[in-house]
């Protein structure tokens, strides 16, 4: 049981962990807990594929761990702008849901947007 | 079909003039949206079809021509069939357009002018489009712009047939789109000419589809039988002008559709028969309807469908016998009704606008123009019956032939006595005064103008026999009996509403609404954001497993 | 002589790592917030500080030592600060979370 | 296979590639520190100049009659990054271009800096989030490598959803958060993919794959996931739930970048995934799959577009069925079969009339309900009459929609018709014409009221000027109908040349 | 061996086991303490991948700065009243989701397991390449040499997430700036703490910047740290958040990616390509370059943690 072929397990664990929590958790936020968690595991499938392609001297393959770190950073990007989203939605409407009961109700009467 | 030999005034003029017939009804579309140029748009817009009538007479004398724009893909040529229609459907809307348009008051607004021309240019365009998509864009154009023709005022009523009109011509239009599509997988050069096409249909591995497609889209726009319910409905709420133009000249799309898409040089026994059956039923369907109507415009439009049904026939029986001369006789045929149909709509609105007693000969032309579709002797019917003898050939479609004959003398007289009965009624509003005033010159014109174009297609000796008049004549004779014991029982008929088997059909769509309230429901519940998430992720595992099978 | 040192790390990291434990102990047996905040930030500190201890010999250059030591301190620091704050917060919510 | 060799040569007119991203990423940063007015003033002056370029780019690939390659620092792939420009991406591009310019023309005077304030919130964010979304259509339309792609698909999540609550009322932030949390859904399942694609071959550059792709597990599961992300992102049938708010609530200009471009970019993407790495696939069973989703979509969506009380909330969901439409490429156009080049030309005439017919209904919806005051179908009685030519544009493009002649929907319909009849697959065939049939429903739903006679008084006469950028969408919209063999030569282009699979 | 094995499943078991916390936690402030310990796991796990740059990232900016975001957002929003209890998934939702995911974890391990062994790798090209660019650490080569592209397109997401995140204020607080951090009076510790560590911070960043040529560490580490650092000293009240208009910040969130691409175009002149280097000179050009995106990512994520602006012209 080689540490990549046990990250990949975890990788693999936490996509899984991740998906159940983003599809059943209602609170935007938990949901942005579980985005976050299954980036960490798609990122850990990326770390495994460098370490199994170390060559030429690097213990590593400098390639995809670059693909990390701009996907890290991304992934926080989104977290910041998903979180501005629900702390205004938080101030205008005082609860925080993605599906209100009926989701096909219809936007105010008075036209939409400009 | 004399010989296709094309005298060099054609083949250097007629290009030219089937551009300009094409040009000329677009260009004064375009001068309605200009507002200086409206008014003069409005006074001329009844010019708009003379280039066509210049075209058609020139083919007639001059033989056939065709016109190729390959930068636009369109192809435009124009047969002997398609002049003999060409030249009577111009002709109407001359005329016609000429009464609507010169002494306009208040009606017709810019909306219905523009709708006028467009339909025009569509039908033009159907009796010379050569290649599959520009017919289809004409056969388009003819259509859906009728829809601003029939839907002229707010009632209730005009906008249900109005509906109704519109569902039936966009599911003709898809019909017709499959079938052009099975028609050019048929052709192996892809080659969108619809000669090549139809020359490939017999040996191609959809053609049974294609037939039965072609059959059902233009079926439906000549009103066969199942597929008629709307035309009813829209002669009765169009005004009489639209009326006169939509049956007179619109509906001759489906026909001349009809003979060019269908493979006369090629015997096809089972489709001949099953054409000849559908349009004997609905020759006999729009009489026996026919006859229980009130008002004569419901009355002329189940004319039309057993007229159209009659040309059906005859040109089942020659798919069946293979017979390459029929399309020349059956467009001279339609050619007729062209005329007659536009005349008696005219004479309807006439008999609305004046009081018809004063004037003793009316009701008599009436009759004539009438009966001349039952083959009245010494009129253009005689003549569309004798050209039709020998494509329906002899037996049981001669004798059926006969039968509608009589059945169609019948319903004239049918529609002349409600004509008489329920003159005064009804909307003199939008009947231009040029109609009343002219109306027996119409009349009169449709009546005798075929005997000029019969050597078109026959020799007149022939059609002044004494057996083709007895032939004529016996079978009006039996009508007008008949007639005489419908006027007595004919209050017991049961009422049929106008439109008949569309009554079901509305009815079926209506209830297609519940269908969509469960769509609605469905796309609620989709539309929950765990629901969204399963969804995806079950997607992404059926995709995996399906790029797996290596099938 | 380095057996004498790697006997020295051995034990040094042996205590650190028993500190530790009674930590993680005291923070599951004991009954409220403050008493466990106590247990933690004093049994960590000193557990991480043995262990630093026992890895001073074995590291290879001076510079490496250095960073230990101010990891250590920065440990510290920064405990004690958080230690301080949570402290705090807690006693002005009165009581138990 | 693909040559691979010849296809990484850099090509005459590379750096033209390089030069249509870097634009609207410069016009971003000067809009983000000029601010204010200067935000629209960049951006109205760099769309004709990105115009330009992206016609001298497709002019580049007429000529050459290959796709213009260049690789990024010199350096080729697998190491460095390629930027990659056919056919589609020609002609995607200037449509974009197109788009973008006059959805820009028309915002003017709703996001036009107050005179008061030096700078106000709405505008400001509009004109540098409509660059951005320009920037990643760029760059989702010529990028060769697929984690490149995955940036340029953040890029335009991240552009489009605040464009979705710029009104800043409660039911528009719920649709952007809905937006933006299915859409980061999307983007992780096609990072892992693009991981596990990487794993197996040591490169996501797309030629690369293309030679290397062989049946392995690690591509089925790849190929699901990233798909399956994509379509996430494009809202296709079942995974639809965010586009219906989103593109209504937006304002007019942004929902018509949105439901012409946006969900153009990732479809682009899934098109070089299916056609250009994976071909090497045995079997269609999955291209057939994503036709039966398409189908689906389309009849879903027509017939909730009919049910809709709303002008805008029907556009979007008209919007759901013709991205059907599009995923019907998948079945008609793979494999080496003689039909697949209508079906190929067939997707992609349907891409662009549906680009041009959609921005061009949105515009007129805003127009109308800024006019109307309201945009609720049921009271557009004598409206045709008050506004004609925003009727006119509306209608045009509805012409379009319905796909009858001579519109561009029309020879897209008539193509994958063809396509779908010699194929043999009847199903596709049928559900082409019900779509046409439930489009002249919904199209025809909108204007027989307007057609109607009936005195209107409007809040605001529509400006001219608008009007007509609408009107100028919706005739080039039909104008495609009348487009020359040449141009579907030149959708040919750089198309992969399927190696005969057994 | 066996004892670094036996440490190896622990952590893992560690990981998931904070991970499952994280999910299952009752309510949103236990679920982000909890985030955040297995950021600071995951960065062992990185560790052990020989992974030592991403190590840093993750901890630095996956569970640090992320962490303050969720942190804050989860503050105010509980005190902002109890977020309504939404309604409860039923059991069948939460049956099928636990299936469907337990079946793409193991498809996924399944593929994962099945990767060819000796994978193909991008090494070998990396180490013929990285004498020309001069640096010692492959990592920031391909960042900012090799797929310079990629890493200056995401600095105009995170722009274009500053600008998201900024256009959700309402119209009549644009100009002014975000609520501050910290609470009023901040106590004596959190002063101690600010005025002792953040120096501190700042030379470690600084350090980690000016090491990542040759060894791991590089402009987004340091970026990430200096960012902290920012955010204590605004926590502690020192200085509050700048006004939304303020040129400065706005030149600094763009100088990032402005002198990138200026670099960029110059390329073609000096090296024949765009974001080419000349030969001689990659690494100074480079270091140039990371300075400015040191600057960027200091700037960029205190203001996206800060979020949009609450206040007119406050402060």
């Amino acid at each position: 049981m080689t540490p990549s072929t046990l990250a990949g397990l975890v990788g693999a664990a936490l996509v899984g962990l991740g998906l159940y929590g983003l599809i059943v958790n209602p609170q935007p936020l938990r949901k942005i807990l579980a985005f976050n968690l299954i980036g960490s595991g798609v990122f850990l499938v990326f770390g495994i594929v460098a370490r199994k392609g170390a060559a030429a001297g690097f213990p590593f393959d400098p390639v995809p761990q670059a693909m990390v770190i701009t996907g890290i950073v991304v992934a926080f990007a989104a977290s910041a702008l998903a979180v501005a989203l629900i702390l205004r939605l938080h101030e205008e409407t005082g609860q925080v849901l993605l599906d209100d009961e009926n989701p096909a109700s219809l936007p105010s009467e008075q036209g939409a947007g400009k | 079909m004399t010989g296709s030999f094309t005298s060099p005034l054609a083949a250097a003029l007629g290009p030219f003039l089937l551009v300009a017939a094409l040009a000329l009804p677009l260009a004064f579309v375009a001068a309605w949206f200009f507002a200086g140029q409206r008014r003069r748009a409005r006074d001329l817009q009844w010019l708009a079809p003379v280039p066509a009538l210049g075209a058609a007479l020139l083919a007639l004398a001059g033989g056939p021509f065709s016109f190729e724009a390959p930068a636009l893909r369109l192809s435009l040529s124009l047969d002997r069939p398609g002049a003999l229609l060409l030249a009577v459907a111009a002709l109407l809307w001359i005329v016609v357009g000429a009464a609507t348009f010169t002494y306009w008051k208040k009606w017709p607004g810019q909306r219905f002018a523009v709708c006028w021309l467009l339909t025009l240019t569509g039908s033009i365009g159907a009796f010379v489009a050569a290649d599959l998509l520009s017919f289809y864009l004409f056969y388009a154009l003819v259509s859906i712009p009728a829809y601003g023709l029939i839907v002229d005022d707010d009632a209730p009523e005009t906008k249900r047939a109005g509906g109704v009109y519109m569902a039936f011509t966009i599911l003709g239009e898809a019909l017709l789109l499959l079938a052009l599509a099975l028609l050019a997988a048929g052709e192996p050069h892809g080659s969108l000419r619809i000669e090549d096409v139809v020359a490939e249909l017999p040996t191609s591995p959809w053609r049974d589809g294609a037939l039965a497609l072609i059959i059902a889209s233009f079926g439906m726009k000549i009103g066969l039988a199942p597929l008629n319910g709307w035309m009813p409905l829209a002669y009765r709420a169009a005004p009489i002008s639209a009326a006169a133009v939509l049956s007179g000249a619109g509906v001759k799309a489906g026909v001349i559709g009809l003979i060019r898409f269908l493979p006369l040089g090629f015997a096809l026994p089972v489709w001949g028969a099953a054409l000849a059956v559908l349009g004997f039923f609905a020759a006999f369907y729009g009489v026996a309807i026919g006859v229980t109507q009130q008002n004569p415009k419901t009355v002329l439009a189940y004319s039309s469908i057993s007229q159209m049904g009659v040309l059906a026939a005859a040109l089942g029986m020659a798919l069946a016998a293979g017979d390459a001369s029929a399309p020349a006789l059956v467009a001279f045929a339609a050619a007729n009704h062209v005329l007659v149909k536009g005349a008696l709509f005219l004479t309807v609105g006439a008999f609305a606008a004046m009081d018809w007693r004063r004037e003793k000969w009316a009701l008599p032309l009436a009759a004539a123009l009438g009966l001349s579709l039952a083959g009245l002797p010494f009129t253009g019917g005689a003549l569309a019956k004798l050209a039709l003898k020998a494509p329906m050939g002899y037996g049981i479609a001669a004798i059926l032939s006969y039968a509608s004959a009589t059945a169609t003398a019948l319903l004239m007289l049918h529609f002349v006595t409600r004509l008489a009965k329920t003159a005064h009624w009804g909307e003199t509003a939008r009947i231009p005064h040029a109609i009343p005033r002219y109306w027996p010159f119409f009349a009169l014109g449709a009546i005798f103008l075929p005997w000029l174009l019969f050597p078109a297609v026959g020799h007149l000796s022939e059609a002044l026999s004494l057996d083709t008049l007895w032939d004529g004549f016996w079978p009006v004779l039996i009508g007008a009996a008949l007639a005489l014991g419908l006027a007595r029982w004919g209050e017991k008929l049961p009422p049929i509403p106008a439109g008949d088997t569309v009554v079901v059909a509305e009815r079926a769509f209506k209830s297609s609404f519940a269908l969509s309230g469960f769509f609605e429901k469905a796309d609620a519940r989709l539309r929950f954001f765990p629901a969204g998430g399963l969804s995806l992720v079950t997607i992404a595992l059926i995709l995996a497993a399906l790029a797996a099978k290596a099938r | 002589m380095n057996f004498a040192l790697d006997l020295f790390s051995i034990a040094a990291i042996a205590a650190g790592a028993f500190f530790f434990f009674a930590g993680s102990v005291g923070l599951l047996r004991f009954p409220d917030s403050l008493t466990r905040l106590h247990a933690l930030s004093k049994a960590d500190n000193l557990g991480l500080g043995l262990v630093v201890l026992g890895l001073l010999p074995r590291v290879g250059s001076l510079l490496d030592a250095l960073k230990l030591l101010a990891i250590w301190a920065l440990v510290l620091l920064s405990g004690a600060a958080s230690a301080q704050l949570i402290g705090r917060a807690l006693r002005r919510r009165g009581g138990d979370e | 296979m693909i040559e691979t060799a010849a296809a990484l040569e850099p090509t005459f007119g590379g750096p033209l590639l390089v030069l249509a991203i870097l634009l609207p990423v410069v016009g971003v940063l000067l809009s983000f520190v000029l601010g204010g007015r200067f935000a629209e003033r960049v951006a109205l002056a760099l769309a004709p100049v990105g115009l330009v370029l992206a016609l001298a780019i497709a002019f580049l690939v007429w000529r050459s009659g290959a796709p213009v390659v260049y690789n990024i620092a010199g350096l080729a792939p697998p190491l460095g990054i390629a930027l990659r420009a056919d056919g589609l991406s020609g002609v995607m591009l200037v449509t974009a271009a197109l788009i973008v310019a006059a959805a820009g023309f028309y915002a003017r005077a709703t996001f036009a800096t107050p005179e008061g304030s030096t700078e106000a919130r709405a505008p400001f964010a509009f004109w540098i989030l409509l660059q951005g979304i320009w920037a990643a259509l760029i760059l989702l339309f010529i990028g060769a490598d697929l984690f490149n792609l995955y940036v340029g698909l953040e890029l335009l999540t991240f552009a489009a959803v605040p464009l979705v609550c710029l009104s800043g009322k409660p039911e528009t932030l719920v649709a952007a958060l809905r937006y933006l949390m299915f859409a980061l859904f999307g983007s992780v399942f096609y990072l892992l993919g693009a991981a596990l694609l990487y794993g197996a071959y040591g490169t996501l550059d797309i030629v690369l794959l293309s030679g290397r792709v062989a049946p392995l597990p690690a591509v089925w599961l790849a190929a699901g996931l990233m798909t399956a992300g994509l379509l996430a992102k494009t809202a296709l049938f079942p995974l639809h739930l965010w586009l219906p708010p989103a593109h209504a609530n937006a304002p007019a200009a942004a929902s018509a970048v949105l439901s012409g471009l946006v969900v153009k970019g990732s479809f682009v993407v899934v098109v070089r995934l299916w056609f250009y790495v994976l071909p090497a696939l045995p079997g269609d069973a999955a291209q057939v799959f994503l036709g039966a989703l398409g189908s689906a979509a389309i009849l879903f969506g027509s017939v909730l577009a009919l049910r809709q009380p709303r002008l805008k909330l029907l556009i979007a969901y008209s919007t759901l069925a013709q991205i059907g439409y599009l995923f019907l490429i998948f079945p008609l156009a793979s494999g080496q079969h003689p039909w697949t080049i209508d079906g190929w030309n067939g997707g992609l005439m349907q891409t662009l009339s549906h680009a041009f017919a959609k921005a061009a209904m949105f515009l007129s919806a805003g127009l109308i309900a800024e006019s109307l005051g309201h945009d609720r179908i049921a009271e557009f009685t004598g409206a045709g009459r008050a506004m004609p030519v925003t009727f006119l544009a509306l209608g045009l493009g509805g012409l379009s929609l319905m796909g009858l002649p001579p519109s561009g929907g029309f020879a897209a319909k008539w193509l994958l018709l063809r396509a779908s009849v010699a194929a043999g697959h009847w199903v596709f065939a049928l559900v082409l014409l019900a779509g046409g049939l439930l489009a002249a429903g919904y199209v025809f739903r909108i204007l027989s009221p307007a057609l109607a006679d009936g005195s209107l008084v409007l809040k605001s006469p529509p400006q001219r000027s608008r009007e007509h950028a609408a009107l100028a969408l919706a005739v080039v919209a039909v104008a495609l109908g009348f487009a020359p063999q040449e141009f579907f030569d030149f959708l040919q282009i750089g198309r992969m040349a399927v190696a005969a699979q057994p | 061996m066996s004892v670094l094995q036996i440490l190896d499943v622990g952590l893992a078991l560690l990981v998931l086991a904070v991970a499952v916390w994280t999910i299952a936690a009752r309510e949103i402030f236990g679920a982000v303490v909890a985030y955040v310990a297995y950021g600071l796991l995951l960065a062992i796990v990185w560790i052990r991948l020989f992974a030592p740059d991403v190590a840093l990232t993750e901890a630095a900016i996956g569970s640090g700065v992320t962490g303050i975001l969720l942190v804050t957002s989860g503050a105010r929003l509980k005190s902002a009243g109890k977020a309504s209890a939404a309604a409860k998934p039923g059991l069948s939702l939460h049956l099928s989701a636990a299936a469907l995911s337990l079946l793409a974890a193991t498809a996924l391990a399944g593929v994962i397991l099945a990767l060819p062994e000796p994978s193909p790798t991008l090494a070998p090209e990396a180490r013929q390449e990285l004498a020309a660019t001069g640096l010692g650490n492959p990592v920031t080569a391909v960042l900012i040499a090799w797929r310079s592209f990629d890493t200056m397109l995401e600095k105009i997401v995170l722009l274009l997430a500053v600008v998201g995140v900024w256009s959700v204020a309402s119209d009549r607080f644009w100009g002014g700036a975000p609520a501050p951090l910290g609470r009023a009076n901040p106590q004596g510790a959190l002063l101690l703490l600010e005025q002792t560590l953040v120096p501190l911070g700042i030379l470690v960043g600084v350090h980690i910047f000016w090491v990542g040529a040759n060894a791991p560490g590089g402009a987004f580490q340091a970026g990430a740290i200096l960012a902290a650092m920012w955010m204590i000293v605004m926590i502690a009240r020192a200085s509050e958040p700048p006004r939304v208009n303020s040129l400065w910040l706005r030149l600094a969130l763009i100088s990032g990616p402005a002198v990138f691409i200026v670099a960029g175009l110059a390329g073609i002149g000096m090296a024949g390509n765009f974001f080419a280097y000349p030969d001689g000179f990659a690494k100074p050009i480079i270091l140039f370059i990371e300075a400015f995106m040191l600057l960027t990512i200091a700037a960029t994520l205190p203001v996206l943690v800060a979020g949009p602006p609450r206040r007119s012209f406050g402060p």
